[in-house]
Parts: C-alpha cells; structure tokens; sequence
C-alpha cells in the first residue's frame, strides 16, 4: 500500500517508540496538536505525555534538552517547526551536539535527531523556506539525512534514531504528500549512502530534496532528445557518498548538481570540489550547478516559481553541457 | 485620562472595526479563494494595537508581531498596500518580496518583522539605542506573544534595554496559548509582567480589551521612554478568537473559553463606552463602520486588479547600492 | 544544620585547600612557565564548589563553570588529570583534545561543559530531563556567573526546568563582574535571585563565602528536585580575587575592593569556625594542609612527566562508532 | 613605520570615527578594558562612553542592536569576543540583517560591521579557534573580509564601515602580530577583491586568513625546486573574486585551494567548485584542497599542530599535482 512521506514518518516514530522505550518526541505544539504539519499527529494519543510532549517556545533549551537526554541514554527526537529556526540552536548544535564525542574522546555520544521540514514552493516567505544542509555538512560531528520518498523516510529515520550520533533529519515541505511502498519491519537505509534514481550514460544529475523528483523531470524531458540522465539522490548529505558519485561521474563523463539551496557555498559546491579532485579526467565538460539564486525566498507565487530551481533550467543546462561534447 | 477627547475615541473604535473588518474580510476571502499569505487573524485583540499606536508620532518605530496586524495599518501603512500585501501582488510589501506580516516602512516608522518568533526585540533595542546615541527621544515598540516570551532574545533585550535605559515598550500580547501550548504548559508563572522586576523596570497587567486602559499604560511607558528613563513592559491580557491561523488542523480549546471571551470584545466595549457615555450616537457610529468597510471594500478591489510581481525581480535589492547620503 | 558532622565540616575544608591550592600552583607555575590552558583562577569562591557538591551522589550530575574548578575535583576528576588536562598532555582531559576547564567524565557525573558561556544549562535541562523520563531522582547542578546569567539560554533554561518540573539546581557565581564589567553596567538589578520568580521556582541569595550557607541552601534545591518539585536558583554572592585569567591585560577593579573580598577568604572562615568550636585544633587543619599540598605536588609531578598526546590522534573519535550495548 | 595588524584595526577604527560621528564601537569590554585581545584599546578614552561601550554578555541582542541602530542610520562596529560565538546570533545574521534589504526591496540597509577575531594556533580548544566564514559565505545579503596584511586590515575596515550592508570582518588571531605599512589617509580596499600576493606560472594557491602566510612559506619552499606557485590571497570570502582566481587558474593550469576551516564544506568547495564551472579546460590537475581536517580544533599542541593545516601539507600537495603534468 502506497503512503505518504509525511505518513512514513509518523508511522516510523510510532514503530520505533514501541520498540525502543528511550525514544520519546519533544517539540512545540508536537502533542495533542500533531505539529503544524500534522507530522506527530496521533502519536500522542498512543503514547502520552511522558513520550510526546509539547515544549516552551523555546529553540535553544529544547535543542539543550534533546542533547543532555541523549547523554544520559535517551534517544529524543525533537521536531524544530520550520528548519529557518535552527540557526537559534546553531550553537547547541555546532558547539555541543557535534563536539561532544571529541570533547570525551569518544567516550560519549549524543544519539539525538532533529527532524525539521524545509523548503520553498508554499509561499511562506522568507523566514520559512530556507534550504540550510549546506551549513549544517560543513559542522563535523553531525550527520545530516535529506529522504525524498516514502521509502527513505522511514528508512533513514530508523537509521537516524538508531544511530549514536547527532542526526538533522531534513523534510521537504512539499515532499510530504509524495506517495511511495514503505517496506514493512526494519528497514533501515544506512545514513552515508545515496540512490541511483534513474540509471543514464550521458550525464550524472545529483540532486537532493525537492531537486531529485524535478531531475526526473527533467530526465523524462531529456531522454525526448535521446540523452540518458542518470540521476542520483544523495540522500544523505553528511557524509556525503563519494562513491557513488564518483562511480557515477566516471561513467557517464558530465556532472549536473541540482539543489534548491542557494548557489553559492551549497552542498553542491562541495560535491564539484570532490569530483574536481577525484575525477576530473573523466570529465567531458566543465561541472554545472542548478541551484537558486544568492538571495532570500520571496514570496509572492511569481518571484518563487523564478526563484525555485526548476526542471527547465536542468534541461537546459544539461544540453549545453552535452552540446560541447568535447570528450 | 488626560488629553483624551472624543476625537481619540472615535479614531479608536475606527482603528479596531479597520482592523477587524481587514482580518474578517481576509478570512473570509481565505475560505473561498485561499490567500498566499495564510491569515493569522488577531480578531479580538483589537484593543492592544489601536491603544499602544494611538499616541506614537511618525519618528516613532513599531515593531510588530504576526498577530499585531491592525498596528501596522494604525501606524500608517494603507489599507491598500496591506492587502495588497496578503494577495501577494506587487503593489503590496516590498513589491511581492516579503508578506504583509511582517513588512517595514521606513516613511511611517514600521521596522519589518521576522518570521522567527521575538526576534525583532533585539532590534527594536537597537533602533532605542540608535535614538539614545542619536540624543532623540523617538521610541521602539515591540509587540510578542506569550509563546514568544519564552525565547532567549526577549531575556537579553529586556535586560540590555532596562541597563542602558533605552526607550524601548515591550508590549506583550498575552493571549493564554502559543499555537495549541495553553500558558500553563509553557510557562509557570500567570503574569509574564513579573518578569520584569528581574531586569529592573516597570512591568505592568492591563486588560487587553480594554483600550483605554492599554492606551493609559502605553502614555505612561513612553512618558517614561521619551525621558530617558528606560524601557516598560507591559502584559495586555486578551484572546485570539480563531485559530492560531486559517490552517490550524484543529483547535483544542476549550469552546466555552472561546465564547466566553467573545463576549468581552474590545470593540463592542468601546461603543458600549461611547454610546452610554453620550459621546457619540449610533449613526455616527454606524456611519464609521461604513467608512471603514468601504476602505477594506477598495483595498479588497485593488489588491486583486493588482500584477503579480514581474518574475525578473526574484534576485533583485539582495543587496543595497553604496549611497551618498546616508 | 542537620546531618553535618564534623567529617563533612573537615572535608569540606580539605576541598576549598584543594581548589585553592591547585589553582595557586596553576597560576604560579603559569607565571614561570606558561601553561598551555590559561588560568582563570575562581580563587576566593571555593565555597560555592564545595557547598554544593558534597551532598551529591555519584549519579547527580554537575555542569561546571569555567570558575567552578573545584568542582570537578569535588565530584571526583583526580588532581592528576586535572593537572595533566591544564598541561595538555596525554593523560589529561579527553586525551589531550580537551581543556581541564571544560572536560566531562561520565563516571563521576561530569558533564562537559562548553567554552561558550552558559550553554551549558540548556544541557542541564536535558539530563534533568532524562531523569524524570527515567524515573529517576539524580539531580543537574549548572554552575553560571552573573555575567553569564545574561545570555537567552538561561532564560530558555530557567522557564522550561520550571514548568517541567526538572531537577535543575541553577547555582549562579555572583563575583560582580563579567570580565572588566561590573555588575552594574551588565545588568539593571542587584540579586540574579529575583528574576526566579518570573519562572516561578524559589531563587534564594547566599553569602557564597560561606561555604555551610551554601551547603544549607544546596540541600534544600536537592531535597525539592529529587522529590519532583522542580529547579531551585541559587545565588552565591562572592567575588575572585584575581583578574579574569592569568593574560588579564588590566584589572580595573578598586584595589579596596579586592582587598575587602581577600578579607572574606571562604577557607579562613571555615578554619575560624572549626577552632573556634573546637571542632578541630590547628594540627590536624595543618595535616589536612600537608596532605592536599602533596597531593598536588604529586599531579604537577605526574602532569609535568606525562607525554603529549600522539599527533596521529587528531581526527579521532569525531564520531561514535555504532554500540549495541546503549 | 610598520605596525601590527592589531593596531591597524585599532587606528583604522580611530580614524573612521573622528571622519564619522555616527560610527559606534560596541561589545563586551571593549571599553576600559580594550577588548579581550586589546583591539579597541584606547577608543573608550579618546570617544567616551557614547561612541565606545560595554554590552551584557549577551551575544544576540548585541547583534540585534547593532542590526537595529544601522537601520536608524548609525554605523555600528560590533565586536563579538570570539567568532566561535557568533553562532549564537547566527539567526540574527541570516534571518534580520542579511535579509533586511531585500524585505524592504532595497528601501533599507544595514550598514553594520561585524568584527571578530578567529582562528586556531593559540591552544585555546575547540571552542575558540574555529574558522567559520564558508557558512557565512553561503548567506546572501552579508558580506564577509579576511584581512592578512596591516594595510588590508585598515582598507577593508574602511570598505566596511562605509559599506551599506552587513559585513563580517574576521581577524585571525595569530595575524595580530603580523606587521606591515599601512598608507595614511583614505586608504580603502575594495570588498570583493582578491590580492595576488606573489606571482607565479606553475600553480595557483588561493588561500585565506592564516594559510596565506603558510602558502607563501610552501611557495619559498616551492621555488627551491624550480616551481614558481602563484599565491592569491581572497581577502573578500564573499563575494569571492572569481576573476583573479580564474584569471590566475587560466595561467597556471593548476589550482591548489588553502584554507584552516575543516575541508568538507569549506569555501575551498566553492573556489574549486567556480574553476571546474569556469576554467575546467584550463586545468591540467585535479583541483586540490589543503584543509583542516572534518574534526573538531583540538586542544593540545601536539595534535592542534597536527590538525591545522601546514606549509609543508602544500609543498607535498603541490609537488604531487606537478608530478602528473600531463598536459
Ligand atoms: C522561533 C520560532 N519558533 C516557532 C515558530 C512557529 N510559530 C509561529 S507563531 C507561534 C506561536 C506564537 O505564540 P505567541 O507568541 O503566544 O503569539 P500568538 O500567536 O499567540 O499571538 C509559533 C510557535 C516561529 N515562527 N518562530
Ligand atoms: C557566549 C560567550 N561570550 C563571551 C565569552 C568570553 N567570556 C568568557 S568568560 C566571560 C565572562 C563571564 O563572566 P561571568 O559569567 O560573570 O563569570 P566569571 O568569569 O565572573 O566567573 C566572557 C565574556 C564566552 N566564553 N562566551
Ligand atoms: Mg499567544
Ligand atoms: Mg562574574
């Protein structure tokens, strides 16, 4: 039976909160409420106020709270209610959830997850749009998961809460009605590894986020003119899966990243870099970026449909890539 | 109160019915025709906006909440440009760049808000100490809620303005839920003013619905602002009658305490004050509503003939040209 | 004070001679040979370590300030680690990765504490949380300074340990300054202790220089968070009898006013109260003396001889491997 | 007459404030006392207590402040004691002053400068000596320096200052000693321009902050086996120059990025990630980076000397990339 993302996820905590008594949820108005994008909802009612509760306001303490739970042998899951008010926590992040391990010399860990819906496309505005992965794979300590299907909600969310380390589970506002098979049991994709989505010989689009579904597109629009796209979902965004990137780059000689981040200092810069490094032999034509401009989301429907990078601009990118045919 | 005539009263009760109709019509609208800006109504609340602006000049700055709309058109933002705002269109905020919630104007003294909840305190310390160095005695006012009171920023901006004695008016809309979070579960204590003893300024509890007792309360804090005398907080108790925002999956109040504070609207207090008081008559009341329904009427019409921003100006005003004169 | 027998009384005084010590050997050695961890000596406020710690069991957890040196040594840091992390070498904190002024230990109810000023108390929160999650009674003492008290995390800290009803004890180092600013400059009221009533939790001011006073007040905030009753603030008013650490370029403070403090010396006071009631007489407190000076001479000796840490150590343990056992 | 880097900013600072009377310094004793490592020492004296004040210990609302008293016309200098805690204000920066200009359509600015020392070497933890400018780069709306000679430190302090937008002026720590002349007068830098600190045809070095001094030690060593490496020092993190690296890239065929941030996600990503866009063809090596490496700045000397990046780290890398010529 075909679910949605956000249901994979609600359904994927509440697995996992039976079978694991130190997983409990935290978050504003996560309880009765369900969370402002319903994501917690029902779990609540199953649970009860000492596993789902409802916090202050509060960003900084409650980020606080998940880590020194997680210290003392919980597992907290904390919603953030829109990824924009991470940045309040940055510095729990940054300089305690990420450095506590090293600070101990490994003889501590800070097994939390923070989940956090993101993204643009819901004419929400500047303050809650953002795509912020980029900040969050240059804080070594902390891993950062980015699922674009049903399947790897559930997934990665296993793999995140089972994992020691500090989690940011990212959730793409306009993915969670994405409807997909969620395997039943422990299913669980391994943090660290991406998805070959479309196999292709002519050139590697990597994307993440709401960016993989319209690198399909884009896919779709291009095999029309007989190129064949491979598209790989990163999946995770730190670590990042060199290899399969680089396998993938190897094979197919033109690099593509598409991200709906901003274009400068995204994580799509970090992937050219590793191929410039790695790969740069392999390369038939210089690496391209699709990304959103150097800029805030706006927010009226026109400025964000220009803003968003969109399957078009793919398209075209990757002809004038494949035009130069250089090889 | 002193220096208050019937002119004031009646701009009063004309700023909240403006205020009310706007949020009532965008509701409304909403239902129908969703808005790209979700409304987040502060119907009920009328009181705290219309009392807290009615004395400010236009060199004073606000700072509004999400919920605080009526502030933003009392201080001089046209009704047009709000709903233009809320329609998205290129007439409203910053040309379709930025929503009607949270804009800024510098021509009437509006500081554009965020979206991260009580972040503009910190501001609005700012724009006090930009006066105090300044050696004016213009004022920031700084509207949040009681959800918001929680955050760290509120705590250092209390504390900084009330050390260096900026004039600065925390205006608390406090009313009793943070989304779906009752008071009582985010906070231990009944009146956020306390908390102000704890920075060493006057915090004060008025009855948010009262707009003569918010506006007693504002004079006094900016009597005491303008004279370099430091910052005031006060709490204004009140209630929102919808929920959190058009698109509250549900609402988990109590359908008594909703009705129970209906009764108790700012608005009709106000005329209950007015007509009893033989300060004015029904007509001449009647005939304001009129007026200001028309106004929402036109700003209804021109917020839909109004363009779409051109797409071409997504990335533009990233950032500012070097300029001469400033 | 109930249960407080001499022992308590002579081991309390062995504890303060044990942070004193170490930090004058710390900061002499320091003048000679500068240690790579910079001194920020809390000499002059070891009663606030010890008065605090020595009611708790292994299992409370402490959240040290970068003053509250003692504390980890109280709670059972050896003074040879201790040293050795001063030292930087091997067989100090974390390997050498750490600073002593900042390292945990889980086996002794340390938590590592950041070198970001009081965002350590959203941690606090935390383990306060696991406790009640767990339905345990272990207790989080975070230890902060005045200048500390006003960052936004201590707000956020204070409000939800207090409508959660966590086991907090929030033990704030009042010496007056943040640095080079006093007290007065920084933050509008005298006593941090009032702003516990805008969370609703007790706050109480001690004379942080008396170490039973301390003690009294400790066990009180034990006693209500181990039953479940929430966070307890307690202010320790003291002072540091040195600059704000050992590369102080200037130390701004009146000479009488330090002066007065050195007056105060928390340890003489013990030492008076305990001859003075022939609790103990002058040999036994110079054995005590003897045995902690040693005690000390021994870590320098250890810290001095112990080996820098391997450079092929540097990027290890950045993350934690998988364990089946947690 | 050459001074210190420190004492550049500190003149620089004197100067622009005796030109400009709405130029402010604020921070946390950086009045009487000079700041902790003594850069405004000896303002508060000349300006009082109305030009240079102490703030509470309280990072966010000092930001906010400055934030604020910018849009009412002020110039703000705000020092945050170290960098490793801006973080704490990071939604004031991302969310206020880098979007204030754009929430207005241009209508407002936010002349602010955000100074603050940075940088590791002087064995002061994980907590005191990161290098954090790549995820300030990644916000649009800021602008972000780097000086590394006395004479920048005061050109871009000016540039700063009368810039109208937010900038993030970053000092590294172990550079405050770094002496040099300094030109009297209106001596500005331009934002956004790269300087090449030493010629060369056989490689490029792009560096920034401490590792310029370190890429021109690597290049001396350099020169001894006949390689001449071309050091350019960005001095601007955002924008970057992408003109000079390119120009320089397309003249040497080899690109070597230096940088003491840890490597994933560093700005190094986005340099190599501008050249594999711009100058692939140019290229006759894999672009390399030498960088921290993704861990936390440890404490020790032994391991910190281990962990920062090391002249002798480029001369190896830089000998490797020449070994392969194969152009
Ligand atoms: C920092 C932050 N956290 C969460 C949110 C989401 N949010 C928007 S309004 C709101 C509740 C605010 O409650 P309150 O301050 O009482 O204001 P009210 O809505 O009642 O007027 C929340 C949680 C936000 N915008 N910013
Ligand atoms: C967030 C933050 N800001 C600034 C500093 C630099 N700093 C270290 S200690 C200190 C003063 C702390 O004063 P207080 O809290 O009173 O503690 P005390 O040193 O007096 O014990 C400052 C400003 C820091 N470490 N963290
Ligand atoms: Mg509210
Ligand atoms: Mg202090």
């Amino acid at each position: 039976m075909k679910i949605t993302l956000r249901e994979a996820v609600r359904q994927t905590l509440a697995e996992e909160m039976r079978r694991d008594s130190r997983v409990f949820v935290l978050g504003e108005d996560v309880a009765a409420y369900g969370g402002t994008l319903q994501v917690t909802a029902g779990l609540f009612d199953e649970f009860g106020p000492d596993r789902v509760f409802d916090t202050p306001l509060s960003e900084v303490v409650i980020t606080g709270a998940a880590i020194g739970s997680a210290m003392m042998g919980m597992r907290p899951v904390l919603e953030i209610m829109f990824a924009d008010f991470i940045p309040l926590a940055f510095d729990q992040i940054l300089n305690n959830a990420a450095k506590m391990c090293y600070a101990y010399d490994g003889e501590m860990s800070v097994p939390m997850v923070l989940r956090a819906p993101f993204g643009g496309g819901m004419r929400s505005g500047m303050h809650h749009c953002q795509n912020l992965e980029a900040m969050f794979a240059h804080v070594p300590g902390i891993k950062v998961v980015m699922p674009t299907t049903p399947e790897d909600a559930k997934g990665l969310l296993l793999a995140a809460i089972r994992d020691p380390n500090p989690v940011i589970y990212l959730e793409h506002k306009m993915l969670y009605g994405a409807r997909g098979e969620v395997p039943d049991g422990d299913h669980v994709t391994p943090i660290g590894k991406a998805a070959i989505r479309r196999e292709g010989r002519d050139l590697t689009i990597v994307a993440c986020g709401a960016l993989v579904g319209k690198a399909l597109q884009a896919a779709k629009e291009l095999e029309k003119t007989g190129v064949e796209a491979e598209v790989v979902d990163l999946r995770t965004i730190s670590p990042l899966d060199k290899d399969t990137i680089l396998d993938s780059v190897i094979k197919t000689s033109r690099l593509l990243v598409a991200h709906e981040a901003c274009k400068t200092g995204g994580i799509g810069a970090e992937i050219a870099a590793i191929v410039a490094e790695h790969a740069i032999d392999a390369l038939d034509a210089p690496i391209e970026r699709v990304a959103a401009p150097d800029c805030p989301v706006p927010f009226s429907a026109s400025l964000e449909d220009a803003f968003l990078p969109q399957p078009a601009q793919i398209v075209a990118q990757a002809k004038r890539m494949l035009g130069r045919r250089f090889a | 109160m002193e220096h208050l005539d019937t002119r004031d009263l009646l701009k009063l009760y004309e700023w909240m019915l403006l205020s009310r109709i706007t949020e009532e019509r965008m509701t409304d609208y909403h239902k129908h025709t969703p808005l790209p800006e979700l409304p987040h109504a502060g119907i009920g609340q009328e009181a705290i906006a219309a009392g807290t602006v009615l004395d400010l000049r236009i060199d004073d700055q606000i700072l509004p909440s999400l919920r605080t709309r009526g502030a933003f058109i009392f201080k001089g933002i046209s009704s047009r440009t709000m709903m233009a705002g809320a329609f998205a269109k290129v007439t409203g905020a910053a040309r379709g760049k930025n929503t009607s919630h949270h804009m800024g104007d510098p021509k009437v003294g509006v500081v554009a808000g965020s979206g991260v909840v009580a972040a503009h305190l910190p501001i609005a310390v700012g724009v006090a100490l930009a006066a105090k160095l300044q050696k004016k005695d213009y004022v920031a006012v700084a509207y949040f809620g009681d959800g918001g009171s929680n955050r760290g920023d509120v705590h250092e901006s209390m504390n900084m303005a009330a050390v260096m004695k900026l004039g600065v008016v925390f205006v608390c809309e406090n009313n009793g839920y943070s989304i779906s979070t009752p008071l009582d579960v985010h906070c231990a204590v009944r009146d956020i003013a306390v908390r102000a003893q704890g920075y060493g300024m006057p915090g004060v509890v008025v009855d948010g619905n009262d707009v003569l007792a918010v506006l007693a309360a504002a004079r006094e804090a900016y009597a005491r602002a303008r004279a370099g005398e430091g910052p005031t907080l006060i709490e204004c108790k009140t209630y929102r009658w919808l929920g959190h925002s058009e698109r509250d999956p549900r609402d988990l109040r109590p359908a008594e305490e909703i009705a129970a504070w209906r009764e108790k609207c700012p608005i009709k207090r106000l005329r209950d004050h007015l007509l009893s008081n033989g300060l004015a008559d029904e007509a001449t009341l009647d005939d304001i509503r009129a007026g200001v329904a028309a106004e929402v009427d036109d700003a209804i019409v021109f917020a839909e003939q109004s363009p779409l921003p051109p797409p071409e100006e997504a990335a533009l005003h990233v950032y500012a040209e070097p300029r001469t004169d400033r």
